[in-house]
Formats: structure tokens, sequence, C-alpha cells
């Protein structure tokens, strides 16, 4: 190990050394490192490559704050993660680590080249050029730049990590544990009540932790924190956003900081916290200075090099320079050279400063160089001295240094204020915007609030000197590479909004998003329009606070939790009999049930065959239902749909069309009057909640003083469709309670009874053409039932089908499917369905829309059916229907074909469409271009099979 | 007529468990069983005492508490949870809404210190609040459910059955 | 996520339990058939979209199941007032 | 206007890069225009290009109230596609694709515009339908879409996870080869450059306060926080704002204003070489010249004009991403903001003379406004310059919503049965 670390001090545990590496080479840390501290302890300057120039880059900030030191940590196979910032990674025993950006590595990056002809990709560049030849964009420039551009590499194999979320109530939110977080928690806490405290680093203390002389104090805040039995703490936990009413999400990571072996459990929690009131003590952030060579590996924040040295024993050179405009530099200064570290010279932008400070650095052996300033650091992959003068104007002196701490004062972290839309007012003191007026429940303290003293400091945009600014590589944005010469051309060519300025330099938009370099850029563009700060505005804050993971803003939501699958009583029956499925809105339904490696047409054909010929059945449980109760029922469903209902007799079914409020089809289907005061309603699968929703819409809020009430039976009933000319064989000896025949239970009547046992509520209706029956049961009996029927059924061929089966023979009659034969333009005209509406009716919803102008127009598309010349061409459902296959492109559509199929009754297929006058046009040709031909079809009517009714009333 | 590629089985197979399963959340035990099968009534009137009257039975009257069986979801609204046998008088012609849904929803029951804190990780009701005799309907994560506080640390969960086996799963994997 | 009041179960519910309803107070005519084309374009489909005070429906979907009325800010998005169906909109609040 | 190219550039760079000049000067607004824009957005900014370099009107003045650019044009995730399924539909998007191209060079500013192709993945049967019915439809409109097979889908987007036990299994999708993305920024930068390179004014930071009409009822100019501004006709481009500047007018408008979220996550090296849009799971992502996953949310369930969104929109996203993609779980999201966008009630944009002499709209683009947006500046400029609409806009007009013809895109998608 080199020499770097002190021999004493810090809050490592020297007893427990940790091996890790960085890009392969092997290094020793000790337990209580981070990455940063463990690397900067071997002597390891050289961190990163930056995103635009791709210059070598050092550590730069100890916190959220480091826009330079990202790396990839993997943690073993699929669990690789890119752009972490090495300060803010826990060490762990077999840490790996490497460097980003960089090819072939870190310390030889040919795409270096592009700082050597840097002068000529200024801010903007990319608008200006790449403009020609007009292909080369796509094919050479951009690839060029996507490969050069990027950070780390994505993650390419599956998470094998899982992900946790809940939700947390309290009365009073502290975010950030430092002193000003803790002292707030402890007062909160008196009061009673719930109180939560969260930091986002792995132990409490926040900055006391680079400042020995607070620990004591700190451990007995944490002792009265551990003996108050209603505050929870939670470190390494960050709150990323402030929402709506003190609605916080934060973010706990429970495993990154263990080695990989040791970690069990989710990898990181969402936590969403609803408090009544928010403390936010998130501290203050350290500025840069920007000035020439400020990027060098090895210049750093002046807190960093504290940050190291106190809190971690670390020393960040031999020599150490220090640049300050700020007082909480020379503090830095002092507490170094105490820790061990020679300071060799503090130089102060000020002419004047404190002669306490001034005096102390003397006695502590630094020389002391007031009104001066760094014009240029020497070194590239480390510093190895800077060039400083009086007022940067000055004879230039030499001094031989390996790194540099810059004290540029201040920045109140405001980001979670911000976001809950707190006003912000700038303060000359800070140099910074403070806390103002919240508009949530809500207080700032400490650092963050502006209230901690840091001593006194001025601002300057750019360290004074006797070089260009344009010549300068003074930097702003270090990951973004963004000069002081970069704003300025921004102002040059226009841009005054400090988010266009933003925007066109890329200031502040890096995976740090300005944490260090709004403040300066805003400084330097202020100059640069010679405007105070405040008319230039700020950016807007926005969440999160600090990147973060999918996985975790997934929470539970992942593989077989992402979305519930609906499944009916009868599914498991289904999966039993090899059926395959289909999703259908949220539920799954057996599409058809293949036998001996059939594919889906010979299923099909084979399951509408059967049902014909003897009897099938289906599981239509996933059908809508909801029971209307009440004196007004008949009432309201007269106002809902476009049927007439009051007539209709108890004991008997009719079919329901229903209209949006434009008179557009939404949804339909057979409702039974199971009582005066009673009806049991039947809606789509997928329009099962739309229709109630829209029911209770009408009831609650239009029609209130009617006396009726909606419930949503669908998963009440199982519904077990039997249909074909041996139903009423197959359920007869079932059946108890209800006189099946013919004459006393006649097509669309429901009757109540009992079925194996079960009792049930048994419709006659069809959806096939066929004698049919639909047994609706308890859920909870559903599958008992069912396979009484299948056994019932066998002596007379029962076939199980699914809903392509369903689809066909209903096509087959010309029943309509709502959403696929109608697409919410259709009208009951459009669809033929005339008949479904009420013409005595004065009001129905939808009634007035289909008055309007065009809504009669001629033109309009009409419900028909259509054969195909060649009996064996299966249209393709969506194929577009043309009057002329040999007019010109934009060809002239006239419809589409809604459904297609091959019909085993017809021996032949089918196709269901809706074309322009599409009834007028019955018996004539029209044609459907497809690629590569143009297929023949002749308009019919929209029924293809026993058009007069005798089966389904047989 | 589209031939698709055949799903084995169209999302992922989870099948609501049957049997009790203990775990805990931050430490606190808790435990997810079944609830025994039960009657369940929706019960709606514009006005409450009409219904009591036609029930036999007394009602809560503040919406979001239960009593004797009996939940108030809403102003006009009840719902029954009530034992096996328990019938639904047959009353017409009255301006009452009384339906029997007892196979609709299937019940769970979570009780132990840590049944706040699991149903908190997607209810973002502030469970600790909800005091025995607290009843309401509302959501965990994105799934409806109804949940009856009918003791401290312990309550029942009302979930519609096809909602069910992902409900079981999200709070197995909640206390597991 | 928003906390809404709601009227009926006359306590402050998550954001989630809740539908929206769009805006409130526009009743359906008692008599649609007695409208010219314009007055009826204007019940459905017109809509005052204000910057600031907003008369708007929302139903406790997955609570009390009931609709109710809100005035909510739309550029704070504050609820000023909540209140129950058939209840006027409060004054003093039409920017 | 200084030409830009790689050879200015180039001597430029020796020069320190002083001889820029300023992309849009600050100027005082003059007392009348023959033509004001309201809204200094993609649209508004083209509508003034396209007046002064097409159609002969540089006397022309674009009004922001805020920085121009900083609406939706500046918010959205730069998606491009054209294969819309009505005719209507189909020939106004593929107006603005056809734009898109040569785009940078007509400007001489490069807008980046990348056909990387949009897929928009089927998950169902009635997916499949209604994309197949999409796909026959471009086809006779000689608009490019193609069918994908879930294999193919594979192929063409590797970080795709197309297993059949999916809670929602990729069963295909629908390819526009020449969808793709461009650079927000660049796109209003570049009308706005060209715009007042051509004599336009464009006036920040000037909110307009009231629209000012003659006796006889036509516009005669605005009132702003500037003072009065005399126009002959004004062209209205305001999104989410629409509503309030039509109300200055007199005119109730058939709109209502959303908050739209997106995300963007940290940059990475190229790993998503396309755009990929999920009606069914929700969620549309590509990837940015820079690394970045540019991911848009859906919309809050209620009007607002706060630019915030909820949390749990965000996490629903992120889940539906994470399900068709589980590779990224382990990204990690850098940045999240929101726009408000204006809904009309059958989804499609409003482009259109008003029953206001001299007053023109377009709005209600809802979230598909930017990929439209050389169209609909040429086409809001045309309508301008004419008192007539062009015959692609003229069925995007008020009428439809009093004698009920619709252009309903979205409930042509309909809903599964």
């Amino acid at each position: 190990m080199s020499g770097y670390r002190l021999a004493a001090g810090g809050r490592i545990d020297r007893s427990r050394p940790l091996a890790f590496s960085f890009d392969g080479q092997g290094y020793q840390g000790f337990a209580g490192d981070s990455l940063a501290s463990a690397l900067v302890a071997s002597g390891v300057t050289l961190f990163g490559r930056s995103f635009k120039y791709h210059r070598p880059r050092g550590l730069v900030g100890m916190g959220p704050e480091e826009p330079n030191a990202l790396v990839t940590v993997d943690r073993g196979p699929a669990r690789i993660t890119p752009n972490l910032r090495a300060p803010q990674v826990a060490l762990h025993d077999g840490l790996q680590a490497k460097s980003q950006n960089r090819w072939p590595s870190l310390k030889f990056d040919v795409a270096a080249l592009n700082d050597v002809f840097g002068a000529l990709f200024p801010a903007g560049f990319y608008n200006k050029t790449f403009m020609w030849p007009r292909s080369a964009w796509e094919k050479l420039y951009e690839p060029v730049i996507r490969q050069l551009a990027g950070l780390g590499d994505s993650p390419v194999a599956r998470d094998p990590d899982h992900y946790d979320a809940t939700y947390a109530h309290c009365e009073v939110l502290v975010v950030g544990g430092g002193i000003a977080g803790i002292t707030a928690t402890l007062e909160a806490a008196a009061h009673g009540g719930r109180v939560i405290l969260i930091d986002e680093q792995d132990e409490l203390g926040g900055g006391a932790l680079a400042d020995p002389v607070q620990w004591a104090a700190l451990d007995a805040l944490k002792e009265k924190l551990a003996a108050a039995g209603n505050v929870t703490v939670m470190t390494r936990t960050t709150a990323f956003g402030y929402y709506h009413q003190n609605f916080i999400g934060a973010t706990q990571s429970l495993t990154d900081h263990l080695a990989p072996a040791d970690a069990s459990g989710p990898r990181e929690r969402l936590w969403r916290i609803r408090a009544g009131e928010v403390v936010l003590a998130q501290g203050a952030i350290e500025r840069p200075l920007v000035f020439n060579g400020n990027d060098v590996p090895g210049v750093m924040l002046a807190s960093a090099g504290r940050m190291l040295a106190l809190r971690y024993g670390v020393a960040v050179g031999h020599a150490v320079v220090v640049m300050a405009a700020h007082d909480s530099g020379w503090r830095d200064a002092l507490a170094l050279a105490g820790a061990g570290v020679h300071v060799a010279a503090i130089i102060d932008v000020r002419n004047v400063v404190g002669a306490d400070l001034a005096d102390a650095a003397r006695d502590a052996g630094i020389a002391v160089h007031i009104g001066c300033a760094i014009t240029a650091v020497h070194g590239r992959h480390a510093v190895t001295g800077v060039t400083f003068a009086a007022n940067g104007t000055g004879p230039a002196c030499k001094l031989a240094c390996d790194a540099v701490l810059m004290a540029g004062g201040w920045t109140p972290s405001v980001h979670l204020w911000s976001h809950a839309k707190g006003s912000l007012t700038w303060s000359e003191a800070w140099g910074a915007y403070l806390p103002g007026t919240p508009i949530e429940n809500c207080r700032a303290v400490g650092a963050g609030a502006g209230a901690w003293d840091m001593g006194h400091g001025v601002v300057t945009a750019v360290l004074p000197s006797h070089i260009d600014v344009r010549a300068q590589k003074a930097f702003v944005d270090f990951q973004n590479d963004v000069k002081a010469r970069d704003i300025h051309l921004a102002v040059q060519e226009g841009m005054r909004s400090i988010e266009h300025i933003k925007r066109y330099t890329t200031n502040g938009m890096a995976t740090d998003q300005g944490k260090t370099s709004n403040l300066n850029g805003l400084q330097i563009a202020s100059a640069a329009l010679g405007r105070p700060v405040e008319q230039i505005g700020l950016t807007t804050f926005r969440p999160p606070y600090t990147p973060q993971t999918f996985g975790a803003l997934m929470g539970h939501h992942k593989d077989a939790l992402f979305q519930p699958v609906r499944k009916s009583p009868i599914d498991e029956w289904a999966t039993e009999h090899g059926a395959v499925f289909e999703n259908v809105s949220n539920w799954r339904r057996a599409r058809y049930f293949p036998r001996g490696g059939e594919d889906m047409d010979a299923a099909v054909l084979r399951e509408c065959a059967a049902v014909r010929r003897s009897v099938g059945i289906f599981d239509a449980s996933t059908l809508g239902k909801i029971e209307v109760v009440g004196p007004d029922a008949a009432e309201f469903l007269n106002r809902m749909y476009t049927n007439p209902w009051k007539g209709l007799q108890p004991g008997r079914c009719r079919y329901g069309l229903l209209l949006r409020e434009d008179g557009f089809i939404t949804d339909d289907g057979v409702s039974a009057r199971m009582a005066d005061d009673r009806f049991h309603l039947t809606t789509t699968t997928g329009g099962a909640a739309r229709v109630l929703g829209m029911m209770e819409d009408y009831l609650q809020t239009e029609w209130s003083d009617l006396d009726v009430w909606l419930t949503s039976t669908t998963e009440q009933w199982a519904v077990i469709a039997l249909q074909g000319p041996r139903a009423r064989d197959v359920i007869a000896p079932l059946v108890s309670g209800i006189d099946l025949g013919a004459e006393a239970f006649p097509h669309m009547a429901v009757r109540e009874g009992t079925i194996a046992g079960v009792p049930t509520r048994l419709f006659r209706v069809s959806f096939t053409g066929e004698l049919g029956f639909e047994i609706n049961v308890p859920a909870s009996e559903g599958r008992k039932v069912w396979e009484e029927v299948w056994d019932a059924g066998q002596a007379h061929g029962i076939t199980a089908y699914g809903t392509e089966t369903m689809h066909v023979l209903r096509a087959e009659k010309g029943f309509i499917i709502v959403g696929q034969d109608t697409d919410g333009t259709m009208t009951p005209y459009d669809m033929g369905l005339d008949w479904a509406v009420g013409k005595k009716k004065p009001d129905f919803v939808g009634k007035r829309s289909l008055a309007r102008p065009d809504m009669g127009l001629p033109g309009r598309k009409q419900f028909i059916g259509l054969l195909t010349e060649d009996p064996q061409d299966l249209l393709e459902e969506g194929a577009q229907v043309v009057a002329d296959p040999d007019a010109p492109m934009p060809m002239p559509m006239i419809g589409h074909v809604t459904s297609s199929y091959r019909s085993a009754a017809l021996g032949r297929t089918i196709a269901l469409a809706v074309i322009a006058d599409g009834r007028a046009r019955i018996g004539q040709t029209i044609f459907v271009p497809m690629p590569g031909k143009v297929i023949r079809a002749t308009v019919t009517a929209p029924m293809f099979y026993d058009a007069e009714g005798s089966r389904l009333n047989a | 007529m589209l031939e698709i590629a055949p799903m084995a089985v169209a999302g992922i197979d989870l099948k609501r468990g049957s049997q009790p399963i203990t775990g805990a959340v931050y430490g606190l035990p808790v435990t997810l069983a079944p609830a025994a099968p039960l009657v369940r009534w929706s019960l709606r009137a514009k006005d409450a005492a009409l219904l009591s009257v036609a029930l036999g039975r007394t009602l809560p009257d503040r919406v979001g508490t239960h009593h004797d069986g009996i939940a108030r979801l809403g102003p006009d609204e009840w719902h029954g949870l009530l034992p096996l046998g328990t019938t639904l008088p047959a009353v017409s012609g009255q301006p009452l809404g009384m339906v029997d849904v007892s196979a609709r929803s299937v019940g769970f029951t979570l009780e132990g210190p840590g049944a706040v804190a699991a149903l908190t990780r997607g209810c973002p009701l502030d469970v600790a609040k909800f005091t025995p005799g607290r009843a309401t309907r509302t959501v965990f994560e994105t799934v409806e459910i109804q949940i009856w506080c009918l003791a401290p640390d312990r309550f029942h969960v009302e979930v519609w059955r096809s909602f069910a086996p992902w409900l079981w799963h999200a709070l197995a994997e909640a206390i597991g | 996520m928003i906390l809404i009041h709601c009227p009926y179960c006359e306590e402050d519910r998550p954001e989630v339990e809740f539908t929206y309803g769009g805006e409130a107070h526009i009743a359906r005519p008692l008599d649609p058939g007695a409208l010219d084309d314009r007055q009826w374009e204007t019940y459905l489909y017109i809509r005052r979209n204000p910057r600031g005070a907003h008369a708007e429906r929302w139903r406790h979907a997955h609570g009390c199941a009931r609709f109710f009325n809100a005035v909510r800010d739309t550029v704070t998005d504050r609820f000023e007032v909540t209140y129950k169906t058939g209840e006027p909109r409060p004054a003093g609040d039409t920017k | 206007m200084k030409r830009f190219s790689g050879l200015n550039l180039f001597a430029e760079a020796f020069n320190g890069h002083k001889g820029w000049p300023e992309h849009w000067p600050d100027k005082a607004p003059k007392a009348a225009y023959d033509v004001i824009i309201i809204g200094a957005g993609g649209h508004g900014l083209g509508a003034a290009y396209y007046l002064a370099a097409k159609y002969g009107i540089t006397n022309v003045c674009v009004i922001e109230k805020g920085w121009l650019g900083g609406g939706n044009a500046g918010r959205n995730t730069t998606i491009i596609r054209s294969n819309y399924l009505y005719d209507e539909s189909a020939h106004l998007y593929d107006h603005a694709v056809k734009l898109w191209d040569g785009l940078s060079q007509e400007l001489n500013y490069n807008v980046m515009y990348s056909k990387r192709g949009v897929l928009m993945l089927a998950h169902n049967v009635h997916d499949i339908q209604s994309f197949k019915r999409h796909i026959h439809a471009n086809r006779l409109n000689g608009v490019d879409n193609e069918w994908l097979s879930t294999e193919a889908c594979k192929a063409y987007c590797p970080p795709l996870d197309i297993s059949p036990n999916a809670r929602h299994p990729v069963l295909g999708g629908a390819l526009q080869r020449r969808g793709g993305t461009a650079r927000h920024d660049s796109v209003a930068w570049g009308y706005a450059r060209g715009a007042v390179a051509r004599g336009v004014d464009i006036i920040q930071n000037c909110a307009v306060t009231g629209i000012r009409r003659g006796p006889d009822g036509a516009v005669i100019g605005v009132e702003t926080e500037k003072g009065f501004i005399g126009a002959k006709k004004i062209g209205v481009s305001a999104a989410g704002s629409t509503s309030l500047v039509m109300r200055m007018a007199g005119l109730d408008f058939p709109l209502e204003s959303y908050p739209l979220q997106a995300l963007v996550s940290e940059p990475v090296k190229p790993i998503f070489p396309c755009v990929v849009m999920s009606n069914t799971v929700h969620a549309y992502i590509s990837q940015s010249d820079k690394g970045e996953l540019v991911i848009g949310a859906g919309t809050d369930a209620y009007v607002s004009y706060s630019q915030r969104g909820a949390l749990h929109i965000i996490e629903h996203t992120l889940a539906a991403i994470c399900e068709i993609f589980p590779i990224f779980t382990r990204m990690r999201m850098l940045r999240t903001w929101g726009g408000i966008v204006d809904v009309t009630p059958d989804r499609s944009p409003i482009l259109a003379k008003t029953p206001v002499p001299g007053l023109y709209v377009n709005c209600g683009w809802g979230t598909g406004g930017f990929k439209a947006t050389p169209g609909a500046a040429d086409l809001l400029a045309h309508t301008i310059a004419h008192d007539a609409p062009h015959a692609i806009n003229a069925p995007f007009n008020l009428d439809r919503f009093r004698n009920g013809r619709l252009i309903d895109e979205a409930a042509a998608a309909a809903v599964a049965h």
C-alpha cells in the first residue's frame, strides 16, 4: 500500500483489511472505507474519463455531487451496475470495480483525440455540422457519436435480484442525518407521534463525520435516538422526490454494501412515505472554483480532502495546495494539517482574510498567498504543481504539489424543497439560493437552510487570469465537459434564458444533475449577460435527487406479480385438458383444445363441427355480469340501452345494445329479467368494468332519483355454455325444478332451479345458432358442475371448445363481437341493428348523437358478409377492401375485413366486414388487395347459416 | 382467424395458497391464512332503517365501520360477511338492493404484530390507525380489496376470486 | 399521489382509490331531442379547462364507490373543497 | 445568418468561435404585423418559418410567454412515425414525415432526424387484428408499416423479452422503418433561427393577455405584457394553454389539458437500437444519442397545468418497461419531468380556421405533437396564408364535433372484447 493512508485517525477499522480490485488490479482497504477513499489511499488519482473529450479525471467530491469518479461494479453474472459514484460505493471484501468510457484502457484512451481537437467541438457543435451528405447522419456520424457517448455499459442479462416496496406514514419525516437533522428528529420525537429519520450515507452524522471534534456529541445524539421509542432511523436511504401533500419517495439500499455471498433478500426497497410534516436537513454541497486546469486529477473539493483525511484517514497528497475563495477552505486546510497532511500553501483569491485564519495557517507552517489565483495546473494523470499569480495577472509563481483543494463556497441542497414548489430566495452572503416560503407543511434546517456557520467567502465566476477565458481549460460541468467558454459561446449565440444555456451547453445535465455546476454556470452566465443572477433565473429541480434504480421503482411488480392474470373457475380444468390460451383484457381464456398435434385450424374445424353435429361445452365465465335490483330497474335499463325493457316479462331474456353518449356502440350482451325488480345483465368480457362504471355514473349523477342498485356479479357466477342439438339431452338428467321442454322453456328464456344439486340460473340462449343453454352456478361450484355436465355429455360426444370456435360459430350467424366487428366509430344502423333500437323511446344514452348531421349521411360503413370467389381463400382480418384494385396510390379504401374464418358447416371460408354503403353492395364484387395478389369477394348479408333460425328454436 | 404462437400458459401460473404461511415483516411475526368459507351479501338502500328492518339486523351507521358481520362501505352500501347457512331474506317491491355474492370473493386473514406492516406494503392507507371495528374498501397496489380490522393485529382481507392468487402471493412475498 | 377528502367517507384518502370524472356541473339535458346540434356539441365536448379553480367530478371507486364533486386548483393541484353530488358549487372560486 | 457547416466550424475553431452570431436577437415588438403566432414551440416557430420561407409572408411575429421551445417542444420523447389508421391521419402525419426528411439541410441546422424505426408490439389477438388493419391501410396509402414475427421483433430489438410465458407475450409487431427520433431542442432552435433569418421577430417572456377584435368581429391584434401589438391574422399554437388563449377571443374549445410525464435513465453505451411502443403494457422507449434511455409515461388522470406528475405513474411505467425489457432493472432513472398535453374528444388535432375571422388554431395534439411538427407548422402556415385549410388538414376542423364526423384513432384501436 502506498503512503497515502495516514498512520492514525478516521472511522475506518484498521483491524479489518478488505481486498478489492479496480480495472483488474488488486488493492486493499479497510472496513468503513468507500471505494473512493480506498483507491486514494492506494495512490490512485485517475478514476475515469469525461463524457465528451474523454479527458482523464479524478475524484472531485465525496458525496452525491461526484461528477467524475463513476465506476461499474460487477457483483457476478447479471449483477453489473454502471455509473456508480465511487465515493458512495461502500467497500466490501472482494469488490470488483472497473472504470468506464475508455478504450483500450483508462490510462490510454484513443477517444482522447476528441480533446486534442476539442476546439472543433464547442457547445452545440452537433447542430452545426454532420449534415452532408444527407444520408451520412444515420449511417456514419450518429453511430460514431453514439459509440463515443454513453458512460458505462448497460446490463445485458435478466437481473436475478428482486426489489421491494412499501408505504409508510409518520407525523414527522426528517431528511438528512447530520447534527441538524438528528436534533430536529429529537425535538419532533419529544412531541410524540411517529418520526422517521432517513439519511443516504451508511452512518448518521453528515458533515460531522469529517469533524472528530464533534464525534462525542454525535454519539450522544445517536444514543438519544436509540432511546426514543417513536423514532425510526433508516440509513443508506435516499429521499429522491418530494410529491404532492408531503408524499416522499425514498429508496433504501439493502444489499449492495455487502459481499455478494452475504447478501440475501431484496436488493432495494422503495419507501412511499406520507408525512404530516417534513423537515429537510440535507446540508450543503461545496462549489468548485472555475480556473484553468481545474479538472486535472488531484484537483478536488476541500470538503472532499477533509472527509478523506478525517473520516477515512487518507491523505489526498503529500504536498497539498488549497485554492480558496471561502473561509471554510482555511478551516479544512488547518484540519488536514492537524491530521498530519502536509499543506504546502493556501492561495486565496480574496485580498482580505480574517487575521485569525491567516495567523493559524502560518502557525501551522502553511505558506499563505492572499489575493492570488491559480492560472494553471500542471500534470495530466495527476497534479504535479500549480502556477499562480497575484490577482491572476501578476508575475507567475510555480509551486510543486500533488493535490489541489478547491474551496469555492457552499450551495445549500434545496432539491426536495424545490420539488415541493417551495419558493427560493437569493442570498448574496451564500452566493446561492436558500429556501424561502414553503407550500407544503415543510421546513428546512441546518446548512440546507443557510443556517450554519460555514464562515465567509466571495463568489467568483471565474478566477482572475491573464489568459483569455476562451483559451482556458476552466471546467464548470466536469462530466459533460462544459467549460466557462462554452457558456460564453452560448450567450454569444443568443441564449439568454438559463434553460437555453443549460440545454445548449448541457451544463448541469450530467448524472450529478448540476450539483457542483449549476451555481457556477449561473454566475458565469450572469457575468456574460451583465445581468444579476436573480434575473437569469434558475433551472427547475426535478426528481430524482440522485439517480434511482428502475427495479426499486418497479417494486413488487416483477415477473409473476407484474399484473394479475384473471382466471375462471374452469381454468384449471382447461389447463389439464391441454387448452391453448389467449389473453382477453386482463383475463386468460381457453382459445382451443388441440388433440394429438392438431394446429389451431384443425382443432377449431373439429370443435365447430362437433357443436353443430352434437354438443359442445364452453367456459363463458369471464362475461361481465351485473345484478340490477330495485323498483326502477326496468326504467333505468330503458334509459341506458337502445332497446325497450319495460315490456320484458320475468323469465325472459333480451339482447341489449349499449351506446356511448356520442352514439357509438360500446357494449352489448344478453340480459334476463329475473323478477319485476331484478335483472341479470351480461356484458362483454373486456367491457364489464367500463359498463358498470358508466351505469353508476348515470345512476348517481343524473338519475339519482331512481330506486335501483347495481352489483357486479361477474365473479359470483361461473357460466357454462352448452351448445348443440344434444344440449338438452345432456343436462336433462342433471336438472331439477325446471321444465326443459321447448314450449315451457323457449329460446331467450331463463329459469331457476338446480343442476347437479347446485342452484342455477339456467339461460336458454345461443351465441352459436344452435339449441343452447348457459348454465350460471356459483363460481365456487363451477368446476364441479362443469365436470358433471362433461361426464353426462360423454354419451352424446360432448366436445370442449374455446373462444376461437365460439367466434367462428357466431360469425356463421352474423352475430357481432363488439371491439372486433365494431371499433368505437360504429352506430347501431351501421351494424344493421336497427331492430335493437327502441323507435318509440323518447330518449336513451346516445340517441341524440345519432341525429347529428353526418351520422345518417350516405357513405358510412355498414356491416356485411364476404364470400371469396375461391372458397379456400382466407381473407386476413384487418385487410382493406377497395372497389377498384387498379386505382393509383393512395388507393381509395371502402372498408375492411373485421372477422374471417374457415367454416366447417359451409366447407369454405367466410368473412365479415364493414364497407361503405355495404348493404347496397350486396351481390356486388369487391376487391381485397394483398401483397402480390388481389382477392375477389362477393358482398353478402352477414348471415351464412340457418337464416330462418330453426335450429336455435329447436 | 389468426394463428398465433401458442401460449402454453399466458402469464405465470399463480395459485391461491390453501395452507397458512407464517413469516415476519421487519422482524414482526405475522401469519397469512385462508379465511373460512362465508356467506357474503351486497346490501343497498337509501334508507338504512328500511334495510335494517328487512334484514332484522342492526346496521353500523358510520361509513367505514363494521358491526355484527356487516360493514358500511358507503352511504347506501353495506356488505355482509356471515356464517355459512345464513340466508338472505327474500324481499321484493321495496327500494332495497340485496344480492348474494358469497362466491364472488374469497377471504384471507392476516394476524400478528406484523399484520399492519404486511398490509402497508401495498395498501396506501395509514393502516396503523385502522382500529378494530373499522372496515373499508381500498387497494393493495392495483388490486381492489376490503380490509376489516377484527382485533388489534388481526385483519380480514376480502378480494375478488380471480385476483386472489395474485394477492396471496403478493402478501406471501411481503411476509416471506 | 394526491390526497382527496371524500365527503362521504369523511376522511382524506389516497388518489389511487379514486377515478377522475371530468368537469363537474354539466347536467345531461332532460330532453336531448330538444337541443340543436350546437347545444348538443356543447354538452358533449366543450369544457372550461381553466388554469386555476376547476370544479370536477371524482369517484371514490375503491372506497365508498360514490361520485362527488371537488374544486381543485389546476396550477397547484390543491383541492380547495370537495362536496357531495347534488350540492351546489361553493361560491368565490371562479377564476 | 452565418452558414453552419463543418468547414465554418473548422475555421471558427481557430478564431475561438468568436464569429458565430446570435440565433435569435432580442427584438422589441413592432406596432403591428401581418401575422402573429402565439406560442413559440416547434409548431409555432415552424409556422412562422414556413410563412416566411414558403408563403412569402415575412412580417411575422412569434410571441412566447416563456422561453422559446420551453413547452412540450422541449419536454417530449421525440418519437416520429406516421403509421396511423385513418386516411386523414395517415396523410397528415406522413406529410410531416416527408418534411422531416431533409429538414436539417433545409434549415441548415442539424435536427438529428434518425430513422431508427418505430416498433409497436402486439400482445394479444386483438392487437394483431388492429395492427394488421393499420398495416394494410398504410400500404394502400403508401405509408410504410410492416408486420414482424415475434422472432423478427427480437432480432430488430435484442433487449426485448419474447418469453411465451410473459404476462403479455410478444406475438409480433408493426414496424415503420421511416419512423424514429430527432433532437427536440434543435427542431425548435432550427426553425427559430431560420425564421429570424427571414425577417420574423420572436418576442420571448411576453405573455398574451388578450385578443382584440374589431367591430366586424375580426381580430385586430393582441394585448400583451409589452402592450398592444396589431395583427391582421393570428395563429394560435399554444398546446396546453390553447383553451385559455381561445377564451380571450370568446371561444370555448373541446379541449382538456393533462399532465404527461417522461423520464430518462443515466447514459450508457448503445444498447437500444430503435423505438419500441407497447399500448397493452403502456410503455414506450428509445435511446438518445447521448446514451440515455428515453421513456414516456402515461398521462395523470386529471386536468392540470402544474407540470408535476405523481410517483405511482412513474412506478407503473418502469414496471412496464422492465416487464418487456428485464435487462434494465439495474439501470437508473436520472431525471423525470412533466408536460401539459391538450387532448380533444377524438384524440385527433384541430388545425383549422375558427369562427373568429383572422383567427387560426393548431391544437389538440395530445401526446403526439412532436412527430407532426414540420407538417403541422406547414399546414398552419398554409391555412393562415390562404385563409383556407389545405386538403390535408381540412378534415381536422371544429365542425366535426358538431356533425359527428370524428377522426377517432383511439376508438379505432378499440377495446379488447
